[in-house]
């Protein structure tokens, strides 16, 4: 701590906070400030927004910043997947075109990988595009796409060549969102939220300069998006560093993580909360039924060990895999603990809800647990293939993709 | 014991699966979920009347249709099969309570009403166990008082039934809606094809019909868990299906998913759930219908249908993947079913409990 | 009932039992006299010890060799497979030469058919049999065979043809056990009993007369036996309908029952003895103990349910499958349960076990349920290929056995 | 809290590892197995001695070799995972119980006794939960009474501790054998690596050694529950490992068995299983080693374990089918101990138990 308090670069940000930082600056005009001086993303290249500095180095600033409660860039959800995808695969001219409104939050992004047709087989993508001179049409269908509705671009992987195995036809672009041949409808989930979107694409149209990295290459880029996806690099912050402080800043900050956080609301009772397990059991008297506390304590079991395996960091790689299992352990186990005991008031809503529709929820939610993210089988199908080094399953989609069996 | 449907069983459910299958299909449930009543009165009409379905199992010397607890078991498969929302199992509810009273003058007059649609009845059952005798009831003076919870179809139903337990012993009562000091709370619930409300009785006016003996009452328990029991391995059944035929057709990575054979064999397993759930209460339904003692059969029959329900529905939506998980997709619709049933009439602990009970009683 | 008093066949059965049955002869010696009216085995063909009736009419002679308490001809295990094939594919001089030592019990059988490279893939069988003048010479070795130390002939299935696929380069023989060739070693589970024989051939010689059906045609011949072994007939019978009668053949048969079953003894323990539950729970106290009865209540109404499933007759064919994975989730629960109301007693052997070895003997059997007879997995297969109509796996082995990967 | 092994202890586990590895391969097992003692002599000796291990986990000033619970769940997880036959269970128990005495005279010589092999030891247990409070010996007048059923190495043992509640608290109690009034009958048990005796005191001369608080007796009985916890998850992974193995090796249907996808996912699950139960029992150690109340964590541990364990000797045998249930293969010996693990010291329903009981005190 002493050293970093120390280090040159935090003597050298702290000064320029102190001349700079300013709570009752727009949210917008601050971040003008981190990106015209490189601290907002200190690790970004100087000649994009940033200073060229080590994610140690980075890790100092960002302490700076929490020291005295200044805001940093936008970074989270769709935005920080395109702007690392972008950093790693992206021409100069997209960098330069894209980087400074995902930095300042000016421009939402959204993510548009899964179809319909493929949603455990994402590189099975059936939208296409196809050439039109200096512009690509595109045609087909994305789901499973948060904040589409009012995003202002989307990162996209469609398919360029049909002849060509699976893997090897897809290409990846970038689509701005606001054209006429794009169609966004909210997608409702089992559990009433809609937190999702379906985007419909017809003749749909991309520039030429917005295609990442080479034509057919888009699986490669695909899998960059994908790596920051799983290790949580898209994850939303709650905000709570600024809990108490005042400032227009801090007011569109809240505002904005509001809107990134809605279709969120709730993970929490997706994943089971094992957390309210003994306070509801304590309230209806089910504490006293010994066959209830049987299913508590395995669901708490579970939930503990899951945790102290993810504290460990065994959960990186293919072992996260091991992790996303174990959430579904505890998300199946929390449901039939709630169920067991709430009875039949867990299936009240509105004013006769248990704790304010929460239990509801939570026994139509923990369904989601073992499909968002990749299903469970996909997650055994790793494990047994990258742990466990038992053979490959046989594929059955080699070849040209046209002539691949689909739905 | 040895059981097996006869010709005119199956002829008879090939009858009420023809109906469910056309009054009941999906857009249609999903309208009558959205909407206030929780069913359509025509259909419940058309069930009762042309069909005769309310009063179906109860013996003609009672006032019924004079089939047994076996055409029950099939009507309700059906409806659970379907999805249908009627409000049926609340008039099952209230005939078994009714047919178990001698005096023939006070019994038929509304087992006529119950069973010709002219009357919505249901019989108020403790909400966690689902036992006919009310704990919270009072009875006193031809009135009767407290707030009972969780009374299924309580919001639609103008003749509603309690067993409240008196001096004489289990006394029937019958409350005609309106009537003074009776209120009625409805309840949303997550399964918007079963409706439960919370009706008050604030010192309202009732009639004592008659004294049930605790076997008889025990009787109504037993026969409303066959009920749900049968409901249920319909519904199961009806997910079981429409999973192997997903299966079939959904293709990833350039095969179907139903040929990966750890997709077989858990659809394997769930058919062996939904099998074995099956026998327990086609043979629960058939110990019903031959008079035996069926409290054993019909706690099994009720956790080992539940379980294998639930355990359908948890897989139907998983092997769906994200679409299983849209509201869009019908598989929600029968998961929400199978949570309510598996906590209606008492949880399958407490019925694997109540087993042994039965067992070493 | 009356019917069948009053039919021909009862008649004339009757009379023929008053005059011959006689409980003081030997077993062989009655058995002879069965064989040679035909009245031991009625519904084989005249030419062989039989009377050529209906099953229907069979099932009136048995009833009335029931009535007066004769005993039957010798059936069960290995010796009513081998008989029930012979007469389906075997030669007319195969029929004269072994069925009537079948019938009267002289001679004893064993079925050699699994191998230890081919448990749950039957037809993978890589025992050889090589043509040598006019016999074969066997090499190879059995497994799981019953029996084979005391029988005097096997059926045996070895391969012939190695450059055919392996479905077809099998062929069926009967082979004499007695024979410096053959050697025959006991099998020791792993709950201590021995019930089966591992048997090594080492140039073992089968005369050329003794090959059942053509060259290369032994699996189709073996899916008779294995037809007639999954439909139960093999199963032996207690010979409780005897119980009390006296005579020298009653105290023979019993002896003769007592060797075909003595492999069999821990068969009830396997399928996991739920009818001790409720008994050992009141007498450890442990029905006291609310989460003890719920592990009963599940083994119990397992238990229940596959007995219903099984006497409404659907366990045949394919559904058969069904039946057996029931069983194994009967043996599993029963299991569990155990465990759970004898806790460490569970352990104990000998003059401290409970109930006489019988718990600690369960905990120890009921492993093999899911495995004897074709693994759960097999039956997943079943049903998962022939009840739900998924599509089958894809296969590896086919072309010329030589080039299938084996163990 | 975080937790992470040291290059210290994993330089440790490996020792122990070659140590097992070398000294108890099957063939020695099974030797053993059929034998009366239970243990080869000439290797506890070099397990004491050598090694250091009796009383390795118990702090330099109570008499111990300094090292901590750490260090005891990697000594059992390497036992675990070798099946090694060793009275190391029981020296634990009694060098625990020991080292609650703040009396350093009466304590330190029998732990160096013990440490050094001179005295073989065990702790009264109550047979059906552990509980170290015997409810059935009695003690007066500097002896003891009663009979103790199934005391872990109870036939080995010389020095046999008891902790009996008296009107002081709870009085721990040595007896040296041979000694007046004390018998012995070993009992024959399913896992001939595990063994048990009932051990009757009539009147036997008894050495009360001091007095334990209700925190020390429960620490003892954590600490036999996070070893048998790290015991467990050794002999599961061993299984585990051993059955992926013959997965790869073994061809049916022209392809490895693990080439199966319903075997792949079982496998995984399997890993999944082992994965959680391991984190768990090395938590407990650690807590245990930083000096927490572990009691929730300990019992979490033991039932978390126990589930693993036995769940993967059954896989374990089903995927090697017909082999698998064979005398001469390996698995069903650590089927047995699986067995054993599940019901020494408490089932796992108690445990589940416990933690409620823990969690809401």
């Amino acid at each position: 701590m002493s050293d970093a308090d120390t280090h040159p670069i935090a003597l050298e940000v702290r000064a320029w906070l102190e001349a700079n930082w300013d709570p009752d600056l727009s949210l917008v005009a601050w971040r003008d400030r981190l990106a015209e001086s490189g601290w907002g993303q200190p690790a970004w290249p100087k000649e994009f927004y940033g200073r060229g500095l080590s994610a140690r180095e980075a890790a100092i600033v960002q302490a700076e910043f929490a020291r005295i409660g200044a805001v940093g860039p936008a970074t989270a959800g769709p935005r920080g997947l395109a702007s690392a995808t972008l950093l790693e695969h992206g021409s100069d001219a997209q960098k330069k075109k894209y980087l400074l409104g995902i930095l300042t939050g000016r421009d939402s992004w959204c993510q548009l990988f899964s179809e319909p047709g493929s949603g455990s087989d994402l590189a099975g993508a059936t939208t296409r595009a196809d050439r039109d001179g200096d512009r690509w049409i595109v045609n087909g269908q994305k789901v499973w796409n948060t904040s589409a509705h009012h995003a202002d671009y989307g990162i996209l992987v469609a398919r360029t060549d049909w002849d060509l195995p699976k893997h090897q036809g897809l290409s990846y672009f970038l689509i701005r969102m606001d054209q006429p041949g794009i169609e966004v409808r909210q997608l409702k989930q089992m559990n009433g939220h809609a937190s999702f979107n379906e985007v419909f694409f017809t003749d749909a149209v991309v520039e030429a300069d917005d295609l990442v990295g080479e034509l057919g290459q888009g699986w490669q880029v695909a899998l960059t998006t994908l790596s920051y996806e799983r290790s949580g690099f898209s994850r939303i912050r709650g905000g709570e560093q600024f809990h108490g402080r005042r400032g227009r800043i801090y007011d569109e900050y809240a505002r904005e993580l509001q809107i990134a956080n809605e279709p969120y609301t709730w993970y929490p009772q997706r994943a089971g909360r094992t957390d309210l397990l003994l306070e509801r059991a304590r309230e209806t008297g089910a504490i006293d039924d010994p066959s209830v506390r049987q299913e508590i304590a395995a669901a708490l079991a579970l939930q503990q060990c899951s945790a102290w395996f993810a504290a460990r960091g065994l959960a990186r790689g293919p072992a996260g895999s091991i992790s996303k299992l174990a959430a579904s352990r505890v998300a199946r186990a929390a449901n039939r603990a709630h169920t067991a005991i709430s009875g039949i008031d867990a299936l009240f809503e509105g004013e006769d809800s248990p704790l304010d529709g929460i239990i509801g929820e939570i026994l139509l939610s923990t369904p989601a647990t073992s499909i968002a993210g990749g299903t469970d089988e996909i997650q055994k199908n790793i494990i047994s293939e990258r742990i466990l080094e038992l053979p490959k399953e046989t594929r059955f989609d080699g070849g040209p993709f046209k002539d691949v069996p689909r739905n | 014991m040895d059981f097996a449907f006869t010709e005119e069983q199956n002829q008879f459910r090939d009858v009420v699966a023809r109906f469910c299958r056309d009054k009941s299909p999906s857009p249609t449930v999903r309208k009558i979920i959205a909407g206030e009543r929780g069913f359509d009165p025509e259909v419940w009409q058309q069930m009762c009347r042309q069909l005769g379905l309310a009063a179906l199992h109860v013996t003609e010397q009672s006032g019924g249709a004079g089939f047994g607890a076996v055409e029950l078991g099939i009507v309700m498969e059906e409806l659970g099969r379907n999805l249908m929302p009627v409000p049926y199992l609340s008039s099952v509810l209230a005939t078994t309570a009714l047919a178990q009273l001698q005096d023939a003058e006070t019994r038929d007059p509304l087992m006529g009403a119950i069973s010709g649609a002219e009357r919505l009845a249901t019989l108020v059952l403790d909400p966690r166990s689902g036992d006919p005798v009310s704990r919270v009831l009072t009875a006193a003076d031809h009135t009767i008082a407290g707030t009972a919870g969780a009374v299924l179809d309580g919001a639609s139903a103008d003749l509603v039934l309690a067993i409240v337990a008196d001096a004489e012993g289990y006394g029937l009562h019958a409350v005609t809606a309106p009537a003074d000091g009776y209120r009625v709370r409805p309840l949303r619930t997550m399964d918007g094809t079963r409706r439960f409300a919370e009706l008050r009785f604030d010192a309202t006016p009732a009639m004592r019909l008659g004294t049930l003996t605790d076997t008889q009452v025990k009787r109504v328990y037993d026969t409303a868990l066959v009920a749900l029991a049968n409901e249920m391995v319909g519904g199961a059944r009806m997910l079981l299906d429409s999973t192997v035929e997903y299966a079939q057709m959904r293709v990833q990575f350039g095969r179907p998913i139903g040929s990966f054979q750890a997709i077989k064999h858990r659809l394997a397993d769930l058919l062996v759930d939904v099998e074995l759930a099956t026998v327990a209460a086609h043979q629960a339904a058939a110990a019903l219908a031959a008079g035996e003692d069926v409290s054993v059969n019909a706690s099994l029959a009720k956790f080992t249908a539940s379980d294998a329900y639930m355990n359908a529905a948890r897989e139907a939506i998983q092997l769906r993947g994200g679409i299983g998980f849209t509201w869009e997709n019908d598989t929600h619709l029968w998961y929400r079913r199978a949570k309510s049933s598996e906590v209606f009439l008492g949880t399958p602990a407490f019925h694997r409990e109540r087993m042994i009970q039965e067992l070493t009683a």
